[in-house]
């Protein structure tokens, strides 16, 4: 018994001494630091969700970021070298996204674009820093800006910039100071939360009332009837999409007539559909692209990308086809360089997209207006 | 078992060296693989191993995570002290989550337990300390002395070691008394109280030991990732582990480990066709449990059950082990007459059905009573009441001074009360001997501190018990029957395995109901001599019985039921002679005249 | 005062909606004695079918509501059939085999109808009626009405005839219920054919009060089993009741307790659940023990 | 075979119900060894024997309830081998399952009409039922109770009147007298010399002898699933080999 005990003891010792030799001549995983080869195509990675609930997002993304890249690869790439688009789909999970990391890192990916959801951007972003791959996503979380990569750029405004300008239309320029505010406990939720009232609160203005709903909440009769009470004379929604045109479509079945006031997903097609469109009627937007008539830069990207996959552009696709042309100008600038090279070239890059006039400063945002933008007649058109 | 330890110590070098073969990013899935395996066996422990059904087991995941993320970048720990202390959080979150299985079982578990997951993963979403929706980054990296832990390679290794630790533990505990408790709990609860089980503090002590294994993967994915959000907690995963665990075969832990590998790797390979390969996983579920429902673990006993089916594989056509003789117990004296049962004016009412009116009885230590009556008399249901299965009405049970007619099952176990059931209840996923250790057991709940602080005692302590089982099984003449399992044993072997669980415990009162059902001639006849043994060494013993021959001849005194009242109580030939006996059997009075009436001692069978 | 009446109002329309999806469960339940974790899903495929028959076929509302029914209740069927060598065996597996229903139902909606979601136009045109200041949905009354006439027809199937009191009569005793004559399995077809098609009227009311998407069967799923266990789970009064209080609670902990309402509906089920494990209307109907 | 019109359940055709070789095996026990027995039309027959003898376990086997093996199962021409235990009601066996198995969450009556599941509920269905409301009249009085709130030999009642409900041919009855008190029995007694009288053709399993040897023309008893003894009611109820079958005397 005991002689066995030892046998098998010295087995096992065996089994274990010999990788840990093995591990001291040479540590696993020496495959790290292929750096690009000169020659073959530039390896551009991007990670959205491309399943589950966020899906949309992730195919607008995706369209817009090969429109870009399609039309550089058609004018002969960069040095001569095509582009090479991997899309990745994290799943709106920001554990997969973290495996995406590492993925794209192993696989020899020289930049990332995504994704369109702050939480898991997040989680990619210290090992994009420790891999040294610049990411230019499409979040407006502050809570990106608060991550501090100098790896992690955003092609658009942070909720501070969207909330900013909206708090100044309507208490400076419409003087409305009775507002009530409706937001949910998600990230994006909390994240306008806190950006509007830091707005307000630096007008001097508190919100006469604070609703918080959780992301999955249906009914929203307590919040919507308290609001009323109030007689606010609009209403700020910090929501996703559809639960913005549940709160909307709620509140009007509750008699409730004032205007709401959002960001973004305030001016899509998803909202007004969810809500109904005679009950979104003179909602005020605040977003760096309004409408694809905005200006000739959108007018043009609208017709090729309607050419293209044949429906019509939206801000997403806007964003992340922005987001792409930077990239690649930065690739271009700086002769394809990688690392901490391209990110300081990304960073030194001025470029007018569609968004507006992109110019990164040492927190990774390079744009810090949006316009403003009411809804009528079924239409988002600026603000006069 | 060389073969099997020389498997161990294959897979073990494989484990080892299995880094060498991957790249950066496949070592990083191969991290995330280990930790769901952690959490498989936490969830095969508590499902497949204790019965219980929990949908919580990622949020004690989560709450382990998060504690981690929380301590270490809100409240300044270190990550092991912040670990550490996450562990102590998650356990008694997991005591928390555990103690609805007090009260409730099954389908109300399942709802109850996912309510308090949804209701983890709502205030993690909310509160502003938890990072709210974004969660939590910036997790500070284990460190070790010498060893860079944000190093994924080194990181595996640190898993594989806690790994293997976990795994090992898991077995430990299967196969040890409390491992063997919980299986007899989800073999058959009531038949596990009846031997003494202490069968809700057992629940507690199933969701305890889950949480301990959601907290060691807990801490780990969030060193691993360093970064938490309420999303990796959610139902879907929940679901996913969930099928692992089902697909791997829930009994068995290794089968646990086995499916949470696979469909890992499965996902990992359809990671671009999410949505197919949930439908993959959610079909392969269902038929999981139609046609495998032991899955993976329990394809090779199936396997080699088809094969023998089709004559591919020979049959083991040894002779069939025999049943060997009973070795009686040494006499001892017979203990002074007292009263050991008293069972006063004792009704049980089932909705409209009155199963026991009134029934009052005295059962003195050490005589063999015999309990008689037409079917549906209310003879078990006064077993019932007395082993604290039911709780009567009305009246009061007594065992010797001691009021127990609210005691549980278990109580009066350990108070020396033993039974054996009509339609057997045996543990039928256990062995033979792992039936009597079961019942050996007498260490309670709370001694199950060493198996955190001294393994060794533990282990010492189940050498002694599977050396009383030895004795046992031997004494029963059972010896060449101890690792088979109870279904496949001829009827009245499997009668025999009953009465020696239930003397396991050395009891002081023993019922017996219809012990002699389904056996022929020579069985009765060796279970009266077992009976006698069994009450020459001083334990009272009390037998339903509907084989009147051994009734007459083996008991001293016995009471007579019909329609849930006693009719007649004294010795054999009084009661086989009173008028309203002979009507309550035969329908008819007159009959009793005209048969001579025969001593109770020449009766025979 | 008046938030206190509106927000009773609000809990009462969803209410509506748990009532329904917890009578689906309650009648598989009583009649099976099985508790079916895919309901949620099939309640959400009920959605799809419904607006998908709504929307791109331009049927009326309610002929796309009939549609949906059936081809909704087909799905029943399929899902009993397949898990049928369960009934009566393993009622554990059987639970575990309907999670497992439930993942393939809501992936399969989300390759069939993707992963979005649509809006459903509500089909009601007409005003909130205004009553003391508080205002009524025409659609919730719509809702409240096709709940309360589907718990009555419930009651009236059950009670009132023989198919009815059969499926009742194999769950009490199937061996007795085999003995009079009747197919054991067909009745559990047919209950749970009638508790699909119950979830398809929960989600195709749903619609158009929410959004429908591949997900929405969990949250909806969870509440209407709560609401159904609250109730005395396998009472068809007991789902009614049950659902309405899950509808009432949800939205006064969603007033009082903002984000953290989720939090408070459910330990406040468990706690009453752990208190009256069966229930408002506590019979026992099936004693598995 | 004369058919009394005023009976509840006495569609008496005149046929013999024959079963060949009936073998039960349960988890490795033989229950039932192979007994033969028969049933001649408007005849009653008693099954009687200790408990653990075999007795129920041959009776569910008879109706299909429990896997068999089996030789022949017969009822006049027809073959009834093959047939489903849920189909048995249609070729006009009716069944009383041991401990009564009554609906106990429905009303007595719907227990009742339940009964009658295989036959359309129309007139001739409230005829039956009016006519086991005749035979038991607490039923009726306890008409819209749930079952479960019976008493004993309430439920006993039910049961037999929920088997007359369906108009059988040939009525087996599992240990109708079980946990009943002795005047409760006397009354299923009555009840069951009464179907006897009206030509009902039944087979008895019991294990109260004397109520078993009244109800019937012929008795077999068992031991250890098998027969061992038969012959007319009559001649058993003096023979002293029952006696010790029983007593153990």
């Amino acid at each position: 018994m005991f002689s066995s005990l030892r046998r098998r003891a010295a087995v096992m010792l065996l089994g274990l001494a010999l990788p840990v030799a093995l591990a001291a001549c040479s540590a696993p995983g020496g495959d790290q630091g292929d750096a690009q080869k000169s020659d073959g195509p530039i390896k551009i990675a991007l990670v959205d969700a491309q399943s589950g609930q966020l899906s949309s997002l992730g195919a607008w993304e995706l369209k817009g970021a090969r429109l870009a890249i399609d039309e550089w690869n058609a004018a002969g790439g960069i040095n001569g070298r095509q582009i090479e688009l991997g899309v990745f789909d994290d799943q709106g999970d920001p554990t997969v996204g973290t495996n995406l990391a590492r993925k794209i890192a192993s696989e020899g990916y020289i930049a990332m674009i995504g994704t369109a959801e702050s939480a898991v951007t997040i989680a990619m972003a210290p090992i994009l820093r420790d891999s040294k791959i610049p990411n230019i996503t499409s979040g407006q979380s502050p809570g990106l800006v608060a991550v501090k990569s100098p790896f992690l750029f955003l092609n658009g405004p942070t909720s501070v910039t969207y909330d900013e300008t909206l708090a100044k239309y309507i208490v400076d320029t419409k003087g409305l100071k009775k507002i009530a505010m409706i937001t949910n406990n998600g990230g994006y939720g909390k994240g306008e939360h806190d950006a509007f009232t830091k707005s307000l609160a630096a007008r001097g203005v508190t919100p006469i009332e604070d609703q918080v709903v959780t992301a999955d909440q249906k009914d929203f009769s307590a919040a919507l009837t308290t609001i009323r009470q109030k007689n606010p004379e609009v209403i700020f929604i910090g929501a996703e999409e559809v639960q913005s045109g549940l709160i909307v479509k709620q509140a009007r079945d509750l008699g409730i007539t004032v205007p709401f006031a959002g960001a973004a997903p305030q001016g899509t097609p998803v909202f007004a559909d969810t809500a109904g469109t005679a009950n979104v009627e003179g909602t005020i937007v605040s977003s760096p692209y309004l409408s694809n008539e905005v200006s000739e830069a959108s007018k043009k990207f609208a017709a090729a990308y309607k050419a293209k996959f044949n429906e019509d552009a939206e801000m997403h696709g806007a964003k992340a086809y922005d987001g792409t042309q930077i990239l690649l100008n930065a690739l271009k600038t700086s002769n394809v360089a990688t690392g901490q090279a391209l990110a300081d070239a990304i960073r030194a890059t001025k470029y007018a997209g569609l968004l507006g006039d992109f110019a990164f400063d040492d927190t990774g945002v390079g744009i810090f207006a949006t316009r403003i933008g009411t809804i009528q007649g079924g239409k988002l058109v600026a603000a006069g | 078992m060389k073969l099997r330890v020389a498997g161990i110590a294959v897979l073990a070098v494989l484990a080892w060296l299995l880094p060498y073969q991957l790249d950066s990013y496949l070592i990083h899935v191969a991290n995330v693989v280990i930790i769901f395996a952690i959490l498989a066996i936490g969830l095969g422990l508590v499902m497949g191993i204790a019965g219980q059904i929990n949908l919580a087991q990622i949020a004690l995941f989560g709450v382990a995570s998060y504690a981690t993320a929380i301590l270490t970048t809100r409240a300044g720990f270190g990550f092991w002290t912040a670990a550490a202390l996450a562990m102590l959080i998650v356990a008694a979150i997991g005591l928390l989550i555990g103690t609805p299985a007090l009260r409730m079982q099954s389908h109300y578990l399942g709802i109850v337990t996912l309510g308090l997951a949804l209701a983890l993963t709502n205030w993690v979403t909310n509160a502003h300390i938890a990072g709210g929706a974004e969660g939590i980054t910036g997790i500070p990296a284990p460190a070790l002395p010498g060893i860079d832990l944000r190093n994924d390679y080194f990181f595996y290794y640190l898993e594989l070691i806690v790994f293997g630790l976990a795994l090992a533990f898991g077995l430990f505990v299967v196969r040890t008394p409390l491992g063997r408790k919980m299986r007899a709990m989800r073999d058959d609860s009531l038949a596990a109280g009846a031997v003494g089980v202490e069968v809700p503090q057992l629940r507690m002590t199933a969701f305890f030991l889950a949480s301990i294994y959601g907290g060691v993967a807990g801490v780990l994915y969030a060193g691993l990732i360093r970064y938490v959000a309420p999303e990796t907690f959610s139902i879907a995963n929940m679901f996913l582990l969930l099928a692992m665990v089902i697909i791997g075969g829930r009994q068995s832990l290794v089968g646990c480990v086995v499916g949470a590998i696979a469909l890992s790797v499965l996902r990992e390979v359809l990671v671009d066709y999410p949505t197919y390969a949930q439908v993959a996983y959610g079909a392969v579920v269902v038929l999981t449990v139609v046609f495998a429902p032991t899955g993976l673990a329990g394809l090779p006993t199936r396997a080699r059950g088809l094969l023998q089916r089709w004559g591919w594989l020979r049959r083991d056509t040894g002779t069939p082990p025999k049943l060997g003789d009973f070795r009686p117990y040494d006499t001892v004296e017979r203990p002074a007459e007292q009263v050991i049962l008293r069972i006063d004016d004792v009704s049980m009412h089932f909705r409209g059905l009155k199963a026991l009116q009134e029934v009052t009885m005295e059962i003195t230590a050490g005589e063999i009573r015999g309990i008689v009556g037409p079917n549906g008399s209310g003879k078990t249901t006064l077993f019932n009441v007395v082993s604290g299965l039911y709780r009567p009405t009305a009246g009061r049970v007594w065992l010797g001074e001691r009021d127990m007619t609210a005691a549980r099952p278990h109580t009066l176990a350990r108070a020396g009360v033993a039974r054996t059931f009509q339609n057997l209840r045996l543990f039928p996923l256990l062995t033979v001997r792992e039936n009597l250790l079961v019942a050996l057991d007498q260490t309670s709940v709370l001694g199950n501190w060493r198996y955190a602080l001294w393994q060794p005692g533990v282990w010492r302590h189940d050498r002694a018990l599977r050396r009383q089982a030895d004795e046992l099984l031997d004494r029963f003449g059972l010896t060449a029957f101890a690792d088979a399992a109870p279904g496949e044993l001829p009827y009245g072997t499997q009668r025999r395995v009953e009465i020696a669980r239930a003397m396991a415990r050395r009891p002081r009162l023993l019922l017996l109901d219809e012990p002699a059902a389904g056996l022929n001639g020579e069985e009765v006849r060796q279970l009266s001599e077992i009976v006698r043994s069994i009450r020459s060494t001083g334990v009272t013993v009390v037998l339903i019985e509907h084989n009147m021959g051994l009734v007459m001849s083996l008991c001293e005194r016995v009471t007579v039921f019909a329609g849930g009242r006693v009719i007649a109580d004294g010795t054999p030939a009084e009661v086989a002679r009173a008028p309203q006996v002979v009507e309550a059997y035969l329908g008819d009075s007159a009959m009793s005249e005209d048969v001579p009436v025969a001593t109770p001692t020449e009766a025979k069978r | 005062m008046q938030v206190f009446l509106q927000t009773f109002i609000g809990g009462m329309s969803l209410g509506a909606i748990y009532a329904l999806v917890a009578l689906g469960f309650s009648l598989v339940f009583r009649t099976m004695g099985l508790v079916n974790f895919s309901h949620g899903n099939v309640v959400m495929i009920g959605a799809y079918l419904a607006s998908t028959f709504y929307l791109s076929t331009k049927l009326p509302f309610a002929l796309a509501m009939v549609l949906a029914v059936g081809g909704t209740g087909l799905i029943g069927v399929i899902i009993e059939r397949v898990l049928r060598p369960l009934e009566n065996k393993d009622f554990d597996l059987m639970l575990i085999g309907t999670i497992g229903f439930g993942i393939v139902l809501e992936a399969l909606a989300i390759i069939i109808w993707g992963a979005t979601g649509n809006a459903v136009p509500n089909p009601v045109a007409s005003a909130p009626l205004q009553l003391f200041g508080l205002r009524i949905r025409t659609y919730d009354l719509v809702v409240l009405a096709i709940a309360a006439t589907a718990a009555v027809l419930l009651v009236f199937f059950l009670q009132s005839t023989k198919r009815g009191a059969a499926m009742q009569a194999v769950a009490m005793d199937h061996e007795a219920a085999t003995a009079v004559g009747i197919h054991v399995g067909r009745s559990n077809a047919l209950a749970f054919m009638l508790g699909a098609g119950l979830a398809a009227l929960a989600g195709g009311l749903v619609g158009p009060l929410l959004y429908v998407n591949p997900t929405m069967g969990g949250a909806l799923g969870i509440k209407g089993f709560a609401a159904a266990i609250l109730g005395g789970f396998g009472s068809i009064p007991g789902a009614i009741v049950g659902g309405f209080a899950i509808g009432v609670l949800d939205a006064f902990t969603a007033g009082h307790f903002q984000g953290y309402s989720e939090l408070v509906t459910f330990l406040v089920f468990t706690v009453v659940i752990m208190i009256r494990p069966t229930g408002i209307f506590g019979e026992r109907t099936v004693n598995r023990a | 075979m004369s058919i009394d019109t005023d009976s509840p359940a006495t569609a008496t055709t005149g046929a013999d119900f024959t079963v060949e070789g009936l073998t039960v095996h349960y988890g490795g026990v033989c229950a039932v060894n192979g007994i033969s027995l028969t049933v001649p039309a408007g005849r009653s027959v008693g099954l009687i024997g200790a408990n653990g003898a075999g007795k129920t376990s041959a009776l569910r086997a008879l109706m299909g309830l429990v896997p068999r093996k089996v030789s022949a199962v017969r009822f006049g021409d027809t073959d009834l081998a093959r047939v489903k235990a849920r189909d048995m009601v249609r070729h006009g066996i009716g069944y009383v399952p041991e401990g009564r198995h009554v609906f106990v969450g429905l009303p007595v009556e719907k227990n009742l009409l339940l009964g009658a599941y295989a036959r359309p509920w129309d007139a001739a269905t409230r005829a039956s039922l009016a006519e086991v409301y005749e035979l038991f009249p607490v039923l009726e009085e306890m008409k819209d109770r749930l079952a479960g709130a019976l008493s004993g030999g309430q439920q006993q009642m039910l049961a037999i009147g929920r088997a007359l409900m369906s108009q059988p041919k040939l009525l087996l009855l599992d240990e109708p007298s079980m946990g009943l008190s002795p005047k409760l029995v006397e009354t299923i007694l009555a009840v069951l010399q009464r179907l006897k009288g009206q030509g009902l053709s039944m087979l008895l399993v019991e294990q109260n002898a004397k109520l078993t040897f009244e109800a019937t023309s012929t008795c077999l008893v068992m031991e250890h699933g098998e027969v061992v003894l038969s012959g007319t009611s009559a001649e058993l109820s003096h023979d002293a080999r029952v006696r010790k079958i029983y007593l153990g005397l």
